[in-house]
């Protein structure tokens, strides 16, 4: 359908709109975000400075003097106001600061940590597509089937089972009796495969089941049965048209699966000690690290509403009715 | 199309045709045989089972419900063969029709597409877009062939449909209720278009509740009730002299047969739309209008499907402002004393609440006692025990007459009906016109009637707007 | 579309071919202790394990200091001048030359940080021809361990960037980094021009794994060849797996309790002497960290040979005489079997972190131990900032935690902070000990041994019965090594992984 | 007409099954419920009380499901975890339900600038990581359950807001609603008859969703010891305490992950599966 000239101009005006409306929504973010994370960071009880020095120098060298030399080196005795326009003011120039903590530019830690988890992140949506596209459509061809309940079942297993559970177990299996896998790190490819597949099996447990009612419900329309009876075979049946009708909402929950992803890395990463941002933001927050939290969540909040674009996009692409 | 001119006499035969759910026995014994070049209308009110007879021919009944008798379509036996093997036969050998196109065709796919992937895959045609640019033609359809379905008019998509179906080049051509939901002049194009299938030697099995289009079709004719086969035989002749009442019946529903309304004394005037305007969607739909109701007046308002004829009602109702002009209501015509009646029952009351709930509630906001009320279902021929139901569980004739009920429990003075019977069958949609005019008269009513049948609205309104 | 699946498929298995068989002459370490940075000043003590930077001096693993980057140094009859001599035509791994004013500049700038150095009683770190020299406020005998320290090293000039902070790893040890991906992974190979004895194994990974199950894990599936500091019940998992040795080595690190020797219910030593008591430290030893042998009996463990005193009577655990000493204070058992006097509940916080997760668990079982003898503990497990907070604003009441006698080859340093006057933020509170205060003064200022021992055994004695701090477990430094490992040296100072000594088994 | 004979059948069957399947999800949920709710009274062990030299002890008479690393009675703490995790679970669902659902009606009746703000800040919310929310919140108060509860609450409203405001414009929109009007229904009658039938079971779907989420939630944070912290017992808590004796004592870690597996199960059953409305 790209090649339909007549809906060119209906077509770019509303991707303009989609664009126009997420770029709105990211600046958002980013106001929201900064402040937010910025206000509660204050609001948090104790005293900043002993946090970062005790980030900065562990428990065996850090003591109130080096408090005091971290209090005066990053002026956490300036009012807060004053830090937080300094941040925005930064923030207009694209330029994150640096790491309280670490010293590093809060970009340059965003972006090695993000390449990971973005890594990461991909492999399990990759995963859970690899996994939920076949079962969803195998069970959505005939629902009530056998194929139908036994990946319901499954599904709300796999959902409910924590994330790490899933790891340890996968690891044992994989990686210490058949010796298919390392166990952590991240070294090759193949270090990804786990925990992007313990990750992938909590997203699949969900998504296969919305390939699932999505197919079902195209196997069930009045379209599909004519599309037979005009005479086009079963298979060509589904390829031409069940499964593009099929694909919308999956690919519309593609977007709703980010917090899962989310909330998954931080756990993912803690376990297999992946060098992702979850990871890091946890550090960040409790060693009071303003900056990269402020510098992480943007990434994050940023990156779900690309996320969200791209899926706009997609859908407008299979879905050419202008809603 | 073409290829039906190939071999002089493929026939479909039929022979005891039942269909059963479980023990439940839904259809027959039906029989009968079409010829090649010949026309079978099979008619009946909805529930009669007349789709059951194209689903058994086809292959393709509900996995539920199984099929016994004999079937044979060109000249091989077909109902003990396995449905996916007749499946190779679809589109080839007998195209269907489907009832509601849009319905029927995949939302996200452009016109063109339906028509010449079939041209392609099922006809193997050296150049189908070529086929299919010339099948538009046609059909009239050029123009719209990068268009979705959904951006087509009723008559297009059903059209579109037809170029779908038929391109496979099948000679035998299963057509159910092709006509549904179509207004008038819509429907004699689609008429028109069926029956150049046997005058190009195919074979057309028929299927409708319009007397009108089994007359246009001609043939032979099957008419069904509750799955019995009341009447069979030569379509004009049944037609001109029914014997079964319920043919009867039928006939005398269709409403180029009713008899004239005689015109009443009007009344005072409750509602008043001078130079009236109405937009729908920022588009300019109907422009100095002017219409009168008076109480005890039938107003009929018809036009063409998408001429604006729901916003018009609603800006009468009050729902809608005017794009220009004004709607004056009678000096002592309270908010409530303008009720309205839905096209579409089922969507015109709360479905999770009963029908009981509902009447309560409208009878006490608006002081009618209940005894009132019951009176008028009974007067209306609603059973009393239908009220414990859902809408969902009651039919539609019913509905719509409980909604009746419930708006005359708001004791109004003006009714709009928005096409209240567009719906319903034949019989059903006499009945309750009837009903609705003898309640109207009753009370005094001043009524607007919705139409896009022109035979309905001179025959049952006093007065008749056309809408262009 | 299917045709994705299949590739996807097809690239999963791919994948899943076995793990990096493993290459002949490299290692894989594993060790809970992120790499965050590349500043000394943070992530000194990993930098200085892994031998990607050196020290001026450096020490054996008995603790004896040995040259470093200094091939020699010696003090001024006054002991306020030290002049360390440098180790000549040493290079850094960026090719750069180490010599006295980038080794000056690095020092200064360790002394700016905090650190050992900033304690040390320094006035100017200054370059000479071929030597660093250091100018005292007064004498200060163990200037030389200090220099030993991680938060020392000497950083390339190159590794600093424009703000003064390092940020690449670049040293002159016997290993140099080709990749760094922080916190987590490091990647090493030999540093070919390096100038002492070259390495047997060609490259190293270091894994930064947080969890003790993914370390036990790591060295289970052989993933990782040498993994340090496991769980209890990892380490005697590992004990049954043929492929993998474990050791354990009692290191000079001890987890101790911190008590505010002003607050008015602990400000009499019977009161400090009463909670000891009360403390099942061989219950702990055997059901938590699991080395019966690690349940203190003094401050000092025996692997700090010259200040573990074996004279001392040892720390008892005796609720009854516990409850006996309380009672002598006035204090009595109240309707909830919590003491009170003159109206006061002997409630108290104790402050505690989750990093090392043996604390929250031992301080658990303290304040079931405690309730025992009717003091109501509440524990407030957070980040170990609040333990030199509370000392500061002086809200701290006790605080559990794991110290490192041993920071620097010589524990002096350290407990001068501890227990000199004024006590220290990871020492003691509100106790102020002339005789000890003088004691470790004489040892830090003097090198005569009959001296040294004699204070020595002032403090140690004086701490034994003051409690300002209450040892409990002495710490095992454990570690899990593949077989045919050979040469693994488990250094109880924790100053190296013993890396450029490691070789594998022909 | 095909669609037609289906919905006369096979939905039926469905329907059917359903309830089966959700009947066992109701009575697993009672069950847990009434676990949480009279168990702790009943085990007779205090949740904190060790004994460090009867720890990692196999089920007992003494100690029904054996005892963990401190020997402290296994059965009390999952209950008195239970406790916690549904407790904290229900409280904010209903906090986060009730909110969002009203603005949704709020928004989708008003319509115009009101649901444009509306729109936008829940847009805004739903593109802040809700972990973040939680994380520094739980950062604020560490350890308190009331950081966890309005951080997921704040984060779980969002869902109910849409769903409610994208389903009553529809209703609101529909000739059931404007029949009733001319008829002269008032707001809340509008409510009782239209929108709470229409929109309430969707609610309750959402709500078991997100209380499946919040419970799951509250573990992971108790896992990475960001949420409730030791010795309080609680499920995510007791898995990071117990997961190092996962060799030796299997039973011990088992049994929480059991107990939130169960849990998830029994909202995810009790609402047909895992279907968003």
């Amino acid at each position: 359908m790209g090649r339909v000239r007549p809906q060119i101009a209906p077509w770019w005006r509303s991707v303009l709109g989609i664009l126009a409306g997420r770029g709105f929504q990211a600046l958002v973010v980013a106001l929201v975000v900064g402040i937010v994370s910025f206000i509660m960071m204050q609001a948090l009880p104790g005293d900043a400075s002993y946090r970062i020095a005790a980030g900065r120098y562990g428990y065996d060298m850090m003591d109130a003097a080096s408090a005091e030399i971290v209090r005066l080196e990053l002026g956490l005795d300036r009012p807060w106001w004053m830090q937080l326009s300094t941040w925005l003011g930064e923030l207009a120039t694209f330029d994150l600061g640096r790491s309280h903590v670490y010293g590093s530019r809060v970009v340059d830690e965003v972006a090695k940590q993000l390449n990971y988890s973005l890594l990461l992140a991909g492999g399990a949506v990759v995963a859970s597509l690899v996994i939920a596209i076949p079962v969803g459509i195998a069970a959505g061809m005939r629902p009530g089937g056998k194929i139908d309940h036994v990946s319901l079942a499954l599904s709300i297993f796999l959902r409910a089972i924590p994330a790490f559970a899933l790891g340890i177990v996968l690891v044992l299996v994989f990686a210490v009796q058949l010796g298919l896998m390392p166990v952590a790190g991240f070294r090759g490819l193949q270090h990804l495969v786990l925990p992007s597949l313990t990750l992938g099996l909590g997203l699949a447990a969900v998504s296969s089941r919305v390939v699932r009612d999505a197919v079902a419900e195209a196997m069930s329309a009045e379209w599909r049965l004519f599309s037979r009876t005009k005479g086009l075979t079963a298979r060509r049946t589904v390829v031409s048209h069940v499964l593009r009708n099929a694909s919308l909402p999956v690919v519309a929950y593609v977007g709703v699966q980010g917090a899962y992803l989310i909330e998954g890395v931080v756990i993912v990463e803690t376990v297999f000690a992946w060098p992702g941002i979850g990871h890091s933001l946890v550090h960040a927050i409790f060693g009071r690290d303003v900056a990269m939290v402020q510098g992480t969540a943007l990434a994050l909040g940023l990156i779900y509403v690309g996320l969200n674009l791209v899926i706009d996009l997609v859908c407008r692409l299979i879905d050419p009715r202008s809603a | 199309m073409n290829t039906m001119l190939d071999d002089a006499c493929v026939t479909v035969s039929v022979d005891e045709l039942r269909v059963h759910a479980g023990r439940k026995a839904l259809l027959g014994p039906v029989s009968f045989s079409v010829n090649a070049g010949n026309t079978l209308v099979v008619m009946g009110e909805t529930g009669a089972g007349k789709s059951l007879v194209a689903q058994a021919i086809l292959g393709n009944l509900p996995e539920q419900l199984h099929a016994d008798g004999v079937i044979e379509v060109d000249g091989g036996r077909v109902d003990n063969v396995p449905v996916n093997v007749r499946a190779a036969s679809w589109g080839r050998q007998i195209a269907a029709l489907p009832q509601e196109p849009w319905r029927a065709l995949s939302p996200l796919k452009r016109s063109a597409r339906h028509v010449s992937e079939t041209y392609r895959h099922v006809a193997h045609h050296a150049d189908p877009e070529a086929a299919c640019a010339k099948a538009f033609e046609a059909l009239g359809l050029t123009g719209s062939e990068a268009r979705l379905p959904g951006e087509l008019s009723g008559g297009m998509a059903q059209r579109l449909a037809f170029a779908a179906a038929t391109a496979g080049g099948a000679p035998i051509l299963l057509a159910d209720e092709p006509t549904k939901g179509l207004d008038s002049d819509r429907r004699a194009r689609v008429v028109e278009l069926l029956s150049a299938v046997p005058r190009q030697g195919g074979t057309l099995i028929a299927i409708t509740h319009d007397v009108a289009v089994a007359r246009a079709l001609g043939g032979s004719l099957i008419v069904l009730r509750e799955g019995e086969v009341v009447e069979q035989g030569d379509t004009r002749s049944i037609l001109a002299a029914p014997s079964h009442p319920y043919t009867q019946e039928l006939i005398a529903a269709d409403p180029s047969t009713w008899p004239q309304t005689l015109p009443v004394a009007p009344g005072e005037v409750l509602l008043k739309a001078c130079d009236l305007s109405v937009k729908r969607a920022g588009r300019l739909l109907i422009e100095g209008l002017d219409i009168l109701v008076r109480a005890g007046e039938r107003v009929a308002l018809v036009g063409p499907s998408g001429i604006g004829k729901t916003s018009l009602l609603d800006t009468l109702a009050g729902l809608q402002t005017p794009a220009s002009g004004l709607v004056q209501r009678a000096g002592d015509l309270g908010t409530r004393a303008v009720q309205k009646l839905y096209q579409d029952p089922p969507a015109a009351f709360p479905p999770h609440v009963s029908l009981k709930v509902c009447l309560q509630d409208a009878a006490r906001l608006n002081g009618t006692p209940w005894t009132e009320v019951e009176d008028l279902l009974a007067r209306l021929a609603v059973p009393l025990s239908l009220l414990d139901r859902r809408p969902d569980a009651v039919s539609g004739g019913e509905l719509q007459r409980v909604a009746l009920a419930r708006a005359l429990s708001a004791r109004p003075r003006v009714l709009l009906a928005d096409e209240p019977t567009s719906r319903l069958d034949p019989i059903t949609q006499a009945r309750t016109l009837e009903m609705l005019a003898e309640i109207a008269d009753a009370r005094r009513l001043g009524i607007v009637l919705v139409t896009h049948d022109v035979d309905i609205a001179e025959r049952w309104a006093h007065r008749c707007v056309a809408l262009t | 579309m299917r045709y994705f699946y299949a590739a996807t498929i097809l690239a999963a298995l791919a994948l899943s071919s076995p793990a990096l068989s493993r290459d002949g002459n490299s290692v894989t370490i594993a060790s809970p202790w992120e790499v965050a940075s590349a500043d000394p000043a943070i992530s000194g003590f990993v930098i200085q394990k892994l031998q990607i930077m050196e020290n001026l001096v450096d020490a054996d693993v008995e603790g004896i200091l040995r040259p470093g980057l200094a091939t020699q140094w010696s003090v001024s009859a006054d002991g306020l001048t030290w002049t360390f001599t440098l180790r000549e035509n040493v290079i850094f791994h960026d090719g750069s030359e180490f010599n006295a004013i980038n080794a000056a500049a690095a020092l200064n700038r360790s002394f700016e940080q905090p650190g050992v150095l900033s304690k040390a009683p320094i006035s100017s770190i200054g370059p000479g021809d071929g030597v660093v020299v250091f100018e005292l406020e007064h004498a200060f005998a163990s200037l030389p361990a200090l220099l030993a320290h991680a938060t020392t090293v000497i950083p390339a000039p190159g590794a600093v960037d424009a703000e003064g902070v390092p940020s690449a790893l670049i040293g002159t040890g016997p290993f140099q980094v080709t990749e760094f991906s922080p916190p987590q992974a490091l990647e090493l190979v030999r540093f070919d021009s390096y100038w002492g004895k070259a390495p047997a194994i060609e490259s190293a990974s270091y894994l930064a794994a947080g969890r003790a199950e993914t370390r036990a894990l790591l060295a289970e599936s052989g993933d990782a060849d040498l993994v340090f500091t496991l769980d209890p019940s990892g380490f005697s998992r590992l004990a049954d797996v043929p492929e993998v040795e474990t050791v354990a080595v009692p290191i000079p690190r001890v987890l101790t309790l911190k008590v505010n020797a002003s607050h008015p219910f602990l400000d009499d030593p019977q009161a400090r002497q009463a909670l000891s008591l009360a403390i099942d430290r061989a219950g702990i030893a055997t059901a938590i960290t699991r080395f019966p042998e690690g349940a203190a009996t003094q401050l000092f463990p025996p692997v700090l040979s010259d200040w573990h005193d074996e004279s001392l009577d040892p720390l008892e655990s005796d609720p009854a005489a516990a409850r006996a000493l309380l009672m002598d204070l006035g204090w009595r058992e109240g309707e909830d079997k919590i003491l009170v006097r003159d109206g006061q509940r002997f409630t108290l916080e104790l402050r505690t972190f989750p990093d090392r997760p043996e604390l929250p668990l031992i301080a658990a079982a303290l304040q079931d131990q405690w309730r025992a003898i009717g003091i109501d503990l509440t524990v407030n497990v957070s980040n170990y900032s609040i333990i030199p907070e509370g000392h500061k604003d002086g809200t701290l009441e006790v605080a559990l935690y794991a110290r490192n006698y041993a920071l620097t080859p010589d524990p002096i340093g350290t407990l001068l902070q501890d227990f000199g006057t004024g006590g220290g933020d990871w020492g003691a509170m509100g106790w102020d000990n002339k005789a000890v205060a003088e004691a470790l003064d004489r040892i830090a200022s003097t090198a005569d041994q009959a001296q040294r021992s004699e204070a020595v055994s002032v403090v140690s004695r004086s701490l034994q019965s003051e409690l300002p701090v209450i040892p409990i477990i002495w710490y095992q430094h454990t570690a899990a090594i593949a077989e045919g490992l050979q040469n693994v040296i488990i250094d109880p100072l924790q100053r190296s992984y013993g890396l450029s000594d490691i070789a594998w088994a022909e | 007409m095909n669609a037609m004979a289906h919905d006369e059948t096979s939905p039926m069957k469905q329907r059917l099954a359903i309830s089966t399947s959700r009947m066992a999800g109701l009575l697993l949920f009672a069950a847990l419920g009434g676990a949480a709710a009279f168990g702790p009274a009943l085990v007779g062990h205090d949740p904190a009380s060790q004994s460090l030299l009867d720890a990692r002890q196999g089920p007992s008479a003494e100690h029904l499901l054996g005892t963990d690393h401190l020997g402290r009675d296994m059965a009390a703490r999952l209950l008195s975890g239970a406790r916690l995790s549904l407790g904290l679970a229900l409280l904010s669902v209903v906090s986060a339900g009730i909110p969002g659902a009203l603005l949704g009606v709020l928004a989708a009746r008003s319509g115009g600038w009101t649901d444009r703000l509306l729109t936008a800040f829940a847009d805004a919310v739903l593109a802040l990581p809700g972990l973040l929310l939680v994380l520094m919140l739980a950062a604020i108060a560490p350890g308190s359950w009331w950081a966890l509860y309005v951080g997921i609450s704040l984060t779980l409203w969002v869902e109910y807001f849409r769903y409610t405001r994208q389903r009553a414009r529809v209703v609101l929109a529909a000739p059931q609603v404007e029949a009733s009007r001319m008829l002269g229904f008032g707001p809340s009658l509008i409510l009782r008859r239209h929108l709470i039938p229409e929109i309430g079971p969707g609610l309750l779907t959402i709500a078991a969703f997100g209380a499946a989420t919040a419970v799951t939630a509250v573990a992971a944070l108790g896992f990475v010891s960001v949420g409730i912290r030791p010795p309080q017992a609680e499920w995510g808590v007791m898995m990071t305490e117990l997961l190092p004796y996962w060799r030796e004592a299997p039973w011990l870690i088992l049994q929480p992950v059991a107990a939130l597996v169960l849990t998830v199960l029994a909202l995810h059953l009790s609402v047909g599966g895992m279907r968003r409305p």
